[in-house]
C-alpha cells in the first residue's frame, strides 16, 4: 500500500514536472524531450491503475513512435526560440488565468464531490484487468466499430500526412523567390490578392 | 490509492496543457501542450476505469491515444508544409481565415 | 300629406338641384344654374310651409312627427335609422334657413354672374342647403353628425371657392379642421349619452336621460360640454371662433348664408334641441352662458377696430350669436331663437348691401378705401342702413325686440352670475350700436372716395384684379373671380332679395314683441313643453324696463358714432395715438391666432419633422424596424469574433468550458 | 344558388397560369376576365349569403391527415366583404395594369392571379395551416411584381418588404405549429382546425408568447408602428397597381388574423394585452397622422395615413368590444374601398405633374379638370371619416368600442379624427388647389382612370347611404369572434391579478 503511495507521489510529480516542462521550455527540442519524461511518469500512473495494456502501449507507441516524430520534425524545422510573454498578448496574458480558473473549478469538482465512489479505496479488479487479452476482447467483440472507425481514421491521417508533407514541383522555386513578400504579408491583414497568390502557388 | 487522487491529477495535467495552448505561439509547442490535454483525459478515464473495474475506460483512452496519433501526423504535417513554403512557424501570423 | 312626407319633399328637392347642376355643369346655358338652384330651394321652402301647415294641423302634444326611410346602422347595440323629427323646432329652423337661402341664392344669380366657376358655386350652395336642412330635421344623434359634418364641408368648399388665392384655401383649412374638432365632440358626446341611455335618437335619449343620469351627472355635465365643443366649433365661439373671419375669404353671398344667417346658428339650434339634457345639467349649461357672454363682449371689442368690411360684419356675427347662445344656455329658448331668426334676416341684409359696396370698388375690403356713397348707391346705403338700425337694436326693429328679450330673461334667471352677464351683454349692445354705425357712417358717408364719383356719373369702376386680403395681383387665367363686379343698385335680382330682408328686418320683430305678441313662442311651445323653464317669464315692468334700457343704449352708441365719424372726423385716429397697446391688442384680435400657433400648430409641424427625419431614419429603418439592422449587427459581431487567431478561438473554447463548469458547479452545489 | 369556394379560390391562378401560356398580348385580357369573373363569383356569394347561419358554403377535406391538417374553406359574416372587397380591388388594379402595359405581361399576370389566389385563400381559410400556407404564399407574387416591375430602389425594397415579412411570417409559422401542438389534448388528435382549436384549451402561459408571435406578423403585414420600416420604400418602388393591393388588401390580412385566430384561440392572452396592442394603435395613429401631414411626396401620405388607418381598426379589434370589432370590419372594407382610388388618383396626379410625386409642384389643375377634383374630393373626405362616408360609419363604432372598455385611449385616438382632416385636407389642396405648380399640365382625368375609379367612387358613396348592408350581415361573426376574449377582459383588474403568469 505504501509502496504504492510513494511510486503514486513520484510519478504524479514526474508527469507535473513534465507537464510543466513542455509548457515552459523555450526551446521546442527541449520542450519533446520533457513531454517523453511526462509520458513515461504517465505510463507509471497507469500501472498503478491496473491498466498494464495501456501503460506498455503508452510507452511504446506514444514515447516511443509519435514522439519520435515530433524530434524528427523538430530537427527538420529547427528549433526557433520564442519568447515566452509576447508583446500584445491579451490572450496570453488572459490564457493562464483561464486555465487556473478552470483548474480551480476542477479542482473544486473533484475535492467538493460528495462522491462516494471517488473517496472509496477502489475495489478488487478482476484478474486479468487491464490485460492485453481483455483489450483484445473487448476491441474485438463489444467496441467492434469504434476499433475499425480508430483504424480507418489512423489510414486517413496517414495519407492525409503523406499528401501534406509531400514536396511538389515548382513550390520550392515560388515559395523562396516570394519569402520576403510573405514574411512582410503576415504582419499586416491580407489582401485578397495575396490569398489569390497563395492558394495560386498550391496548385 | 483512492482515484480521487488520479482524477485530481489528471486535471491538474489538463490544466497545464489549457495553459500551455493558449500562451505558446510556436505550433510546434502548441501540439504538445494538446498531447498534455489528452493525456489528462486519458489518466480520468483510465481512472474511472478502474474505479468502476470495467474495461470501458481503457478501450475510450486506447481511442483517444489513436486519435491523438492521428492529430499528431496531420499537425506536425501541416508544420512541415509550413516550413517548406518559408511562412513563420507562429499560430498569430496565420490569421488568414478572419471573418 | 304629412309632416314627415313634407320633411323629406324640404330635403329632396336641394340634393336634387345639387346633382343636376352637378351632372350637368357642361350643358347648362348661362344663369340656369342659377335659376335652377334657386328653384330648388324655392320648392324647399314650399315643401317647408306644407310641413308647418301640417303641423299645425295636428294636436298640440302630437306635433312631433318622426319618420324613417331605412335602418341607417342597427348593430350590436347601436340602433341609427336614417330618420327625420318634424316637430316646431326644426319646422321653424327648416323655414329660417331655406327662406333666407331662397333669398341669397336669388342674389348669388347676379351677383356670381360672370364667374366662371359659376355652376360648380351653386352646386355647392345647394348642397350646403340640403346638408343644413338635414342638419336641422335628423332624428338622431348620428345623422345629426352627419349633417353637422356635411354643412361644415360645404363651408369649406365655398370658402375656398376662388382657391387661387393662398389666403382662401388656408382659411378652408381652417375652418374646416376647426369644423372637425366640433364633429369629435359630437361624435363623444353621442357616445357618452349612448353609454347612459342606450338611445341614439332624440325622444328615446330625452325620455331616458331623467332616470340615467341624475341632477348635474359628471357623465352628462361631459356630454353636455362635449355638445358645446361642437356647437361652439360651428358657431364661432370663443375659443373656437378663429376660423370665422378668415372664412370671409369666400364669395360674399356665402358669408351671407353660411358664416352669418344658417350655418354658424347650427350651434344654437344644438343646445335649444338637447335642451332637456341642459335643463338636467345646468352646470354644461353655465358654461355656455358664460362662454356666450365672453365671446359677445370679446367680439364687439374686437369689431370696433377692424378694418376690413366684412370682418367686422363676421365679428359681428361672432357677437350675435354669443347672445343667442347666451339666451339658449339660459332657458330662453324663445328668445334666443327668436333672435336667431332676427340675426338671419339683418345680418343677410348686411352681408348683400357689403357685397354690392365691395363690388363697387372692385373687390376691395377696405373701409379705408370706402366713403361716401350715399348718393352713389341710395338703395344699398338704405337697405345697409336698415341692417345696421335692427343690428344695433334701435327701437321698434326686429334685432330690438329680440336682443332685448334675450336680456330681460336673462337677467329674470336671478342668482349673481346671470345678471352679471346681462349687464355684460348690455355693454356689448352699446358697442354692437357703436361698431354698426361706424360702418355705415365711414362707408356711406362722408368725401365720397373716387369709384364713388365715377358711379356718381353713371359708370361702373373696374378695380384691379388683386387677392383684397393681401394685394398681391390675381392668378385669373382660370376666370375667377369673374371681371365684372355687380351691385345691388344696378341688378334687380340681387334688388328683390335685398328689399324683402331689409323688410323683415324692419317689421319681422312682429311675431315676438313682448306683451304684444308671442307667436313664435307660441308656435315653438310644444317642443319645450316639459321645459321647466316655459312658464319663467319676465314680468311686464322688467320686459318694459328691459325695452327702455336696450333702446337708450342702442342709441347712446349711434349717438357716439355720429359724434366721432361725423361731427369730428378724425378723433378716432388721435384715440389709436393715445392707447396704441390697446388698439393693438384688439386689432390682432387678442392674439388668438398667434396663440393657436405656438400652443398646436407649430408643436405638430415640429413633431412632423422629428418624426420623419429622426424617428423614421434613426429608429425605425436602422434600429427598431432593422431586422436588416440586427442581422447587421450580429454579422458584424460574429466577424469580430472570427479573428482568425487560433488562440483567440481557443480562449474562447475555455472560457466557454469553465462557464460551463461554473454552472454544473452550481446548480449541483 | 352555392358557391363552390375552391374555383373561387383557385380561379385566378388557373387563369394565371394560362396567361403564362398565351400571347403576350392576350394576358392582359385574360387576367381582366378572371378578375370581373372572380367579382361575380363574389357578389353571387354575397347574394346568397345567409346572415344568421354561421359558416357557409363549406369545403372540408383532409389534406395531411398525419398532421391533422385540414384543406377547409369557409364564408361568414367576417370574411364575406374582405372577399368581396378583394375581388372588386383587383378589377381596377388588373383594368389599370392592362392599359399600362408593362413588360412581360405574361408573368406579370400569373403574379397577379397567384397573388389574388394567395390573398382570397388566406381569407377563406378555416383551418390555421392553410391559412399560414396562402399567407405566406401571399409574399411571393408581391416580392416579384414589385422587385421586377418596380421602380427605382426597388432592389433594397424588395429586401426589406421581405425581411420584414419574412421574419413576421416565420414567427407566425412556429406559433401556429406551437399552438396546434400544445392545444393537443394528451392522447388526442392535433387538429388545426379553427373551430376546433377554438374549443380546446391552452394554458395562460403558452398563449402569451403565442400571441406576441402572432401579432407581430400582423403588424408587420398591417403596418404599425414601429414595424413599418418596409412601407416607404415599398410604397415609393411599387407599381401602381401592385401598390393599391399592397395597401388595400395586403394590409386587411393581418387585421383580419388578429379577428379570426387570434382574438378566439388566444383569448386569455388577448384580454392580457389588450390595453398593450391598443396602447401600439393609438400611437400608430397619432404617429401615421402626424407623418402624414408632414411627407411631400403623395404616395406617401397616403401611406402614413393608411398606418393611422390601420392603427384605427386594430383599436377597434381590441376594444374586446362587439361594436369596435364590427366597426372594425367595417373600416377594413371602407379603407380597401378608399385606398384604391386614392393611390389611383394620385398616380393620375403625378402623371399631371410631369413625374414628379413631390406635392409642392402640384396644384391648380381643379378647375380644367373637375371630374378629378370631385373624385378627388369625394374620395378624400371618405378617407377622413366624414360623417355620411362609410368610413365614419366604420370609425364611430370603433371609437363607440374603445370608449366603452377604455375610455381614455378613445380620447387620444380621437385627435387622430382631427388629424385625419388636416392631412388629407392638405392634400386635396396641395393636390388640387393654389396657384398651378411648375411643369403641371391642367387636364381632366382620362377614360381609363375614370373607369377605374368612378365605380369605385359610386361603392363608397351607396356604402354611406346604407351602411347596413354591411353592418347587418357582418354582425353574429364578428360577435362571435370577440365575446369570449372580451368576456375574459371583463374586469380588467381582476383578470389580471388572478392569473399572474411568469
Amino acid at each position: 500500500m505504501l509502496f504504492e503511495q510513494v511510486l503514486f507521489f513520484v510519478a504524479a510529480a514526474g508527469a507535473i514536472a513534465g507537464a510543466l516542462g513542455v509548457v515552459m521550455i523555450q526551446n521546442p527540442f527541449y520542450s519533446v524531450l520533457a513531454l517523453v519524461g511526462h509520458l513515461v511518469a504517465l505510463a507509471l500512473l497507469f500501472l498503478l491503475l491496473r491498466a498494464e495494456f495501456l501503460a506498455a502501449a503508452q510507452l511504446v507507441v506514444y514515447a516511443g513512435a509519435v514522439m519520435v516524430l515530433y524530434v524528427f520534425v523538430v530537427a527538420y524545422i529547427g528549433g526557433a526560440d520564442e519568447p515566452l510573454s509576447p508583446e500584445g498578448g491579451a490572450i496570453a496574458r488572459l490564457g493562464p488565468l483561464f486555465a487556473l480558473a478552470l483548474l480551480l473549478e476542477l479542482t473544486i469538482a473533484v475535492g467538493g464531490s460528495e462522491l462516494a465512489a471517488l473517496e472509496s479505496a477502489p475495489g478488487t479488479a478482476a484478474p486479468g484487468f487491464g490485460s492485453p487479452a481483455q483489450i483484445g476482447a473487448l476491441l474485438l467483440s463489444k467496441f467492434l466499430i469504434p476499433f475499425e472507425a480508430a483504424s480507418f481514421l489512423l489510414l486517413v491521417a496517414a495519407v492525409g500526412a503523406v499528401v501534406l508533407a509531400r514536396r511538389r514541383r515548382g513550390l520550392e522555386e515560388a515559395g523562396a523567390e516570394g519569402a520576403t513578400q510573405v514574411a512582410r504579408e503576415v504582419r499586416e491583414p491580407a489582401e485578397p490578392a495575396t490569398v489569390a497568390g497563395a492558394s495560386g502557388e498550391a496548385r | 490509492m483512492s482515484p480521487g487522487w488520479f482524477v485530481a491529477l489528471s486535471a491538474v495535467i489538463f490544466c497545464i496543457g489549457v495553459g500551455g495552448v493558449l500562451m505558446r505561439r510556436n505550433p510546434l509547442v502548441v501540439l504538445l501542450c494538446l498531447e498534455l490535454m489528452l493525456n489528462g483525459g486519458n489518466l480520468a478515464l483510465i481512472s474511472f476505469a478502474r474505479m468502476h473495474g470495467t474495461g470501458d475506460g481503457q478501450i475510450f483512452a486506447l481511442i483517444v491515444m489513436v486519435v491523438a496519433a492521428c492529430e499528431v501526423v496531420v499537425g506536425l504535417g501541416l508544420i512541415v508544409a509550413m516550413y517548406r513554403r518559408r511562412l513563420a512557424i507562429d499560430v498569430d501570423s496565420m490569421s488568414e481565415l478572419r471573418g | 300629406m304629412s309632416a314627415g312626407a313634407y320633411g323629406w319633399l324640404v330635403l329632396a328637392s336641394p340634393l336634387a338641384g345639387m346633382i343636376l347642376i352637378a351632372l350637368g355643369w357642361r350643358v347648362l346655358p348661362g344663369r340656369s344654374a342659377g335659376w335652377l338652384a334657386a328653384l330648388a330651394i324655392l320648392g324647399s321652402f314650399v315643401a317647408s310651409v306644407g310641413a308647418l301647415l301640417a303641423l299645425q294641423s295636428l294636436p298640440e302634444e302630437e306635433r312631433a312627427v318622426t319618420s324613417s326611410a331605412f335602418a341607417y346602422a342597427q348593430t350590436v347595440g347601436v340602433d341609427v335609422d336614417l330618420g327625420i323629427l318634424v316637430d316646431p323646432l326644426s319646422v321653424f329652423m327648416v323655414l329660417v334657413v331655406s327662406g333666407v337661402s331662397f333669398l341669397i341664392h336669388v342674389y348669388s344669380i347676379a351677383y356670381m354672374g360672370s364667374d366662371r366657376g359659376y355652376a360648380r358655386y351653386f352646386a355647392y350652395l345647394n348642397f350646403f342647403v340640403f346638408s343644413m336642412l338635414l342638419l336641422v330635421l335628423a332624428g338622431n344623434f348620428v345623422l345629426l353628425t352627419v349633417g353637422w359634418a356635411f354643412v361644415g364641408a360645404a363651408s369649406y368648399l365655398l370658402i375656398s371657392f376662388w382657391y387661387r388665392r393662398d389666403t382662401a384655401t388656408r382659411a378652408g383649412i381652417k375652418a374646416f379642421v376647426i369644423n372637425v374638432i366640433g364633429d369629435v365632440g359630437l361624435v363623444i358626446a353621442t357616445f357618452l349619452l349612448f353609454s347612459g341611455t342606450g338611445a341614439l335618437d332624440y325622444a328615446g335619449v330625452f325620455e331616458a336621460a331623467p332616470e340615467a343620469f341624475n341632477r348635474n351627472d359628471g357623465t352628462l355635465v361631459a356630454a353636455c360640454l362635449m355638445l358645446l365643443v361642437g356647437a361652439f366649433a360651428k358657431s364661432g365661439q370663443l375659443p373656437l371662433h378663429t376660423w370665422l373671419p378668415d372664412a370671409m375669404e369666400g364669395p360674399t353671398p356665402v358669408s351671407a348664408l353660411i358664416h352669418a344667417a344658417t350655418m354658424v346658428t347650427a350651434g344654437v339650434y344644438l343646445i335649444a334641441r338637447t335642451h332637456p339634457l341642459f335643463e338636467l345639467a345646468p352646470a354644461a349649461a353655465d358654461v355656455g352662458a358664460i362662454v356666450g357672454t365672453a365671446t359677445l363682449f370679446f367680439a364687439a371689442t374686437v369689431a370696433l377696430v377692424q378694418t376690413d368690411l366684412k370682418r367686422i360684419i363676421a365679428y359681428s356675427t361672432i357677437s350675435q350669436i354669443g347672445y343667442m347662445i347666451l339666451g339658449v344656455s339660459a332657458f330662453a329658448y324663445g328668445a334666443g331663437l327668436f333672435h336667431l331668426m332676427t340675426h338671419a334676416f339683418f345680418k343677410a341684409l348686411l352681408f348683400m348691401a357689403a357685397g354690392s359696396v365691395i363690388g363697387a370698388v372692385g373687390g376691395n375690403q377696405s373701409i379705408e378705401r370706402m366713403g361716401g356713397f350715399r348718393f352713389a348707391m341710395p338703395f344699398t346705403h338704405v337697405t345697409f342702413a336698415i341692417g345696421a338700425l335692427s343690428l344695433a337694436a334701435f327701437p321698434l326693429t326686429a334685432g330690438f325686440f329680440s336682443k332685448d328679450e334675450i336680456l330681460a330673461f336673462t337677467l329674470n334667471r336671478g342668482g349673481t352670475l346671470y345678471p352679471t352677464l346681462a349687464v355684460v351683454g348690455y355693454v356689448g349692445a352699446f358697442m354692437t350700436a357703436f361698431y354698426a354705425f361706424r360702418m355705415v357712417f365711414r362707408v356711406f358717408w362722408g368725401e365720397p372716395v373716387p369709384e364713388a364719383l365715377v358711379l356718381e356719373r353713371g359708370d361702373m369702376p373696374h378695380g384691379e384684379h388683386a387677392n383684397p386680403a393681401t394685394g398681391e395681383p390675381e392668378d385669373s387665367d382660370v376666370g375667377f373671380p369673374g371681371p365684372d363686379h355687380h351691385i345691388a343698385d344696378r341688378e334687380r335680382s340681387m334688388k328683390a332679395p335685398m328689399f324683402l330682408l331689409a323688410l323683415l328686418a324692419l317689421v319681422g320683430g312682429a311675431v315676438g314683441i313682448p306683451l304684444v305678441s308671442d307667436t313664435l313662442e307660441h308656435f315653438l311651445e310644444p317642443t319645450f313643453a316639459e321645459s321647466a323653464f316655459i312658464e319663467q317669464v319676465p314680468s311686464e315692468s322688467a320686459e318694459i324696463t328691459g325695452l327702455v334700457v336696450g333702446g337708450l343704449v342702442g342709441i347712446a352708441g349711434i349717438l357716439l358714432a355720429r359724434e366721432l365719424y361725423l361731427r369730428r372726423p378724425g378723433s378716432t385716429l388721435a384715440m389709436v395715438a393715445r392707447m396704441p397697446r390697446l388698439h393693438r391688442f384688439l386689432e390682432r384680435k387678442w392674439y388668438f391666432d398667434e396663440l393657436f400657433d405656438v400652443v398646436f400648430v407649430r408643436p405638430a409641424k415640429g413633431f412632423g419633422r422629428i418624426g420623419r427625419e429622426g424617428i423614421e431614419t434613426g429608429v425605425v429603418q436602422g434600429l427598431m424596424g432593422g431586422t436588416s439592422g440586427i442581422v447587421r449587427a450580429g454579422a458584424h459581431l460574429a466577424r469580430t469574433v472570427q479573428s482568425g487567431y487560433l488562440r483567440a478561438y481557443a480562449l474562447l473554447l475555455v472560457i466557454g468550458l469553465s462557464a460551463m463548469a461554473l454552472y454544473f458547479l452550481i446548480v449541483s452545489a | 344558388m352555392s358557391v363552390n369556394l375552391s374555383i373561387l379560390v383557385f380561379l385566378p391562378l388557373l387563369a394565371g397560369l394560362l396567361c403564362a401560356v398565351v400571347p403576350g398580348s392576350a394576358a392582359r385580357w385574360i387576367g381582366l376576365a378572371a378578375s370581373v369573373l372572380v367579382l361575380a363569383l363574389s357578389v353571387m356569394l354575397v347574394a346568397a349569403f345567409d346572415p344568421d347561419a354561421g359558416l357557409q358554403f363549406v369545403t372540408d377535406v383532409a389534406w395531411i391527415p398525419e398532421l391533422g391538417v385540414r384543406y377547409s374553406l369557409g364564408v361568414d359574416g367576417l370574411n364575406l366583404f374582405l372577399v368581396l372587397m378583394t375581388a372588386l380591388l383587383w378589377v381596377p388594379a388588373t383594368f389599370v395594369s392592362a392599359h399600362a402595359g408593362y413588360a412581360r405581361p405574361r408573368l406579370f399576370y400569373f403574379q397577379l392571379g397567384l397573388a389574388e389566389t394567395a390573398v382570397l385563400g388566406a381569407f377563406l381559410a378555416q383551418d390555421l395551416a392553410l391559412f399560414v400556407v396562402f399567407f405566406d404564399l401571399m409574399l411571393v407574387p408581391f416580392y416579384f411584381l414589385i422587385g421586377a416591375w418596380g421602380g427605382a430602389d426597388r432592389v433594397q425594397a424588395t429586401t426589406r418588404f421581405v425581411i420584414y415579412t419574412l421574419v413576421g411570417s416565420l414567427l407566425m409559422l412556429a406559433g401556429a405549429v406551437a399552438l396546434g401542438v400544445l392545444s393537443t389534448p394528451d392522447g388526442g388528435q392535433i387538429s388545426f382546425d379553427l373551430a376546433e382549436l377554438a374549443r380546446r384549451d391552452l394554458p395562460a402561459g403558452s398563449q402569451a408568447w403565442i400571441f406576441w408571435m402572432f401579432a407581430l406578423a400582423f403588424f408587420v403585414k398591417a403596418p404599425l408602428f414601429p414595424l413599418h420600416g418596409w412601407m416607404p420604400d415599398a410604397y415609393r418602388s411599387s407599381p401602381v397597381p401592385v401598390l393599391v393591393l399592397l395597401s388595400a388588401v395586403l394590409s386587411k390580412v393581418g387585421a383580419y388574423g388578429f379577428l379570426r385566430i387570434v382574438l378566439p384561440l388566444l383569448p386569455d392572452a388577448s384580454a392580457r394585452f389588450a390595453e398593450l396592442v391598443i396602447l401600439i394603435a393609438v400611437v400608430s395613429i397619432l404617429y401615421g397622422s402626424v407623418l402624414a401631414f408632414s411627407q411631400d411626396e403623395v404616395r406617401l401620405v397616403v401611406g402614413y395615413s393608411s398606418i393611422a388607418q390601420l392603427g384605427f381598426i386594430t383599436l377597434g379589434i381590441f376594444s374586446l368590444d362587439p361594436k369596435g370589432a364590427q366597426g372594425a370590419v367595417m373600416q377594413m372594407v371602407n379603407h380597401g374601398l378608399v385606398v384604391v382610388p386614392l393611390f389611383l388618383l394620385a398616380a393620375v396626379l403625378v402623371h399631371r405633374a410631369g413625374g414628379s410625386e413631390s406635392l409642392a409642384r402640384m396644384g391648380g389643375i381643379a378647375f380644367r379638370a373637375p371630374v378629378l377634383a370631385a373624385l378627388l374630393l369625394v374620395v378624400s373626405l371618405a378617407t377622413l371619416a366624414m360623417p355620411g362616408s362609410p368610413n365614419f360609419v366604420g370609425e364611430l363604432l370603433i371609437l363607440f368600442g374603445v370608449f366603452e372598455t377604455h375610455i381614455v385611449y378613445g380620447l387620444v385616438a380621437s385627435a387622430g379624427v382631427v388629424l385625419a382632416a388636416v392631412y388629407m385636407i392638405r392634400f386635396f389642396q396641395r393636390a388640387m388647389h393654389n396657384r398651378v405648380g411648375p411643369s403641371v399640365e391642367s387636364r381632366d382625368i382620362g377614360r381609363v382612370d375614370f373607369a377605374a375609379v368612378a365605380p369605385l367612387v359610386l361603392v363608397i358613396v351607396a356604402l354611406g347611404v346604407y351602411p347596413q348592408f354591411l353592418l347587418g350581415r357582418t354582425e353574429a361573426a364578428t360577435v362571435a369572434k370577440v365575446q369570449e376574449a372580451g368576456r375574459l377582459a371583463e374586469p380588467p383588474a381582476a383578470a389580471t391579478a388572478q392569473e399572474p403568469v411568469r
